[in-house]
């Protein structure tokens, strides 16, 4: 049986991509948000990780409005990242894990999820910035599912169902045969929004008692629809699915082993969290 | 249903916007690629021709303008690859979308995390 | 509130294509078929549907597995049929009701069915013979809606899922504030199998049992698994979740105003069915 | 799971054969155009060579037989756009995957009729 070791969320705008690249990690106006990673390096050297599986919202590099999908799972060997327009660099290919994909593709699609399987797949900042951060020699040691949310083309998936999502994603997981350790990434918000004369806009409150939702007491989140979420949290703020998405694929007990909010980096509520999961942390508090 | 929210101030990106921009969209998504950046940027007219798109997009990419290329049918999320040619951020685009200065927009970002 | 008139099954083989195109409807091993289209024809002159949404699979035109959606919904005003590689006449385009199809888009993914939305989606011979045969002059009288279920890549959605998806979208069509008089079709099987040492294979037992529970009791074909469906009606049978999803999509009481059966078509079990919806079938008792 | 049915003589494509299979149904997919069924049947080993077909896969097209190109991880209905190629219908490619002679094959599909 696979072993589901934690949950990390991390904001994962463009930016830090620049920012790693002009090696301002130090930079006050980082600094906060680099820091944070020092607690999931720990984690992370502590718990060696085989597998990750990030759950993201393409942004116009995989997909796109002639076919866009719900939900889309990476089902291949391998995944390039790419450039998106912007000039950040472009980051070494990450290896897949195939038969974990197609595991949990079979899985979601006999528990009634209609997954779009994507042989290729390109990945963009928003899976490859949170690998970068958690693996900044980008000699990556994990093998990688991407699954994809639809942030761009509305009607978005509600944040029940991405809850939902995730909670499958869980039980496909913890059907895996194999002995691998798996994190599971949520990326993307917390607040902002970039389009329209409220560009700009952060809630700061908003935010914090995602935070605090989003451990312990995570189904408050799924009570708001999506119209709730853009007024609270910004129009690019529905990211938040996929942290909701992330929570659910953790099954057992939830423990906080870091939060970091921070504002702004870039446009956006800038947040990190690591999340251990039961099985693991019992095993440990019973050593 | 998505597209009657009407949120102050705040784009939804729903079925009708996707049908009006569906050309320009098309086309910004194609700035992916470096080869397309810099045909666009040889040949502005033809480029935008080879997308189909209409006058009303035509004229919003000419303007630079973000509040008229969403008018247009626009998308942020293509439309940010349009706004990479020119090394604009999202920075950028917000202090142009809320009337701000660069300064003025970024002191507004940090003021909402105090 | 737009007004489902009623529910078309047909199969779809390519052939069908071919025989039209060479004049063949009299032949005696095509003229059962043909013939089964005399009663659709009568009711498209008497009902004058508007629309038509078209529940099928495509079998390799849209669609590749790179990007492999479960259920896909063309959303443009316009849908081009094009060469699929072996010769049967590429059909004129055919009109599509975008706004229609951003209506069911929502409904299905506030339903929580996880839709791929497609702007630009090429029509194949399960989409375009269906209307051919209705239409035999290619003057399309109605506007379409292209609906694709996943049958090439394994994991199939469920036929309960199908159901399901043909129930919410009857919802969506009834929740459609226009006027429209609109038909539902599902194109496909029945028993066939194009593949592997059992190529050939027809159950006409499993067939009929078909042709009678869809209209009767299509619950009943909701409990088969895929598994079954193959083993009884040949890998290519899965077509069926077609006729199960339009089935799914008349809400209300339904009766049965035609149904041919007739073996071989091609490699198939050949099948046309044509169904009254409640509403209208109760107004014209009531006349 | 999918894969391990094991119905008799009949295949089943899930992961395990789209993932074996990928290259060889990517190529038979562009067969929908006419101009790539055409550079394909100008040089066979350069259109197969670019679209990175394994040894198997490249033996299999070679043998124009079903069973072996299904084996090599094709898809029945991407095979079939390969097969049109050759003028072969539904028909043809039965009759071979069963061993029968193509009467006998229609005869038995007329059979299973009565
Ligand atoms: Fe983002
Ligand atoms: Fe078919």
């Amino acid at each position: 049986m696979a072993n589901v070791i934690g949950g990390l969320a991390t904001s994962h705008v463009p930016s830090i991509g620049g920012a790693i690249a002009k090696g301002l990690q130090q930079d006050p106006y980082w600094k906060p948000f680099f820091d944070a990673f020092d607690s999931i390096h720990a984690f992370l050297e502590r718990e060696k990780p085989d597998v990750a599986v990030v759950i993201y919202n393409d942004h116009g590099l995989s997909h796109f409005l002639d076919k866009m999908p719900t939900f889309a799972i990476g089902a291949a060997e391998e995944y390039k990242n790419a450039d998106e327009g912007w000039g950040i660099p472009v980051l070494p290919a990450f290896p897949g894990h195939a038969a974990l994909s197609w595991h949990i593709i079979e899985s979601l699609v006999n528990d009634e999820f209609d997954i779009t399987s994507c042989q290729e797949h390109l990945v963009d900042h928003a899976f490859s910035l949170p690998l970068k951060l958690m693996y900044p020699d980008a000699k990556w040691p994990v093998r990688t599912v991407p699954i994809t949310i639809n942030s761009v083309q509305h009607p978005l998936p509600s944040a029940l169902r991405c809850w939902k999502l995730g909670q499958a994603i869980g039980r496909a997981l913890e059907s895996w045969p194999g002995a691998e350790k798996i994190v599971v990434l949520g990326t993307g918000g917390l607040s902002h929004q970039l389009d329209g004369t409220r560009a700009g806009f952060i809630n700061k409150d908003f935010d914090l008692l995602c935070l605090d939702k989003i451990v312990n007491d995570p189904v408050a989140l799924t009570k708001y629809s999506n119209k709730e979420i853009i007024e609270l949290a910004g129009s690019q703020g529905v990211e938040l699915m996929c942290w909701i998405a992330m929570r659910g694929a953790l099954q057992g007990r939830v423990s906080q082993l870091h939060s970091t909010y921070h504002v702004p980096i870039s446009n956006t509520g800038g947040a990190v969290l690591l999340l251990e999961n039961a099985p693991r942390a019992q095993a440990m508090a019973a050593e | 249903m998505s597209t009657s929210w009407n949120i102050p101030g705040t784009p939804v990106f729903g079925g009708d916007e996707a049908r009006k921009g569906y050309a320009l969209n098309k086309m910004c998504f194609s700035f992916n690629d470096k080869a397309n950046r810099d045909a666009f940027k040889a040949d502005e007219d033809g480029y935008m021709a080879k997308y189909n798109l209409t006058d009303e997009q035509k004229a919003a990419i000419g303007s630079r303008n973000v509040l008229q290329l969403i008018a247009a049918g626009g998308n942020v999320y293509y439309l940010a690859k349009f706004a990479g040619i020119f090394g604009l951020s999202v920075q950028d685009i917000g202090a142009q979308q809320t009337g701000l200065s660069l300064d003025d927009f970024k002191a507004h970002l940090v003021t909402q995390g105090q």
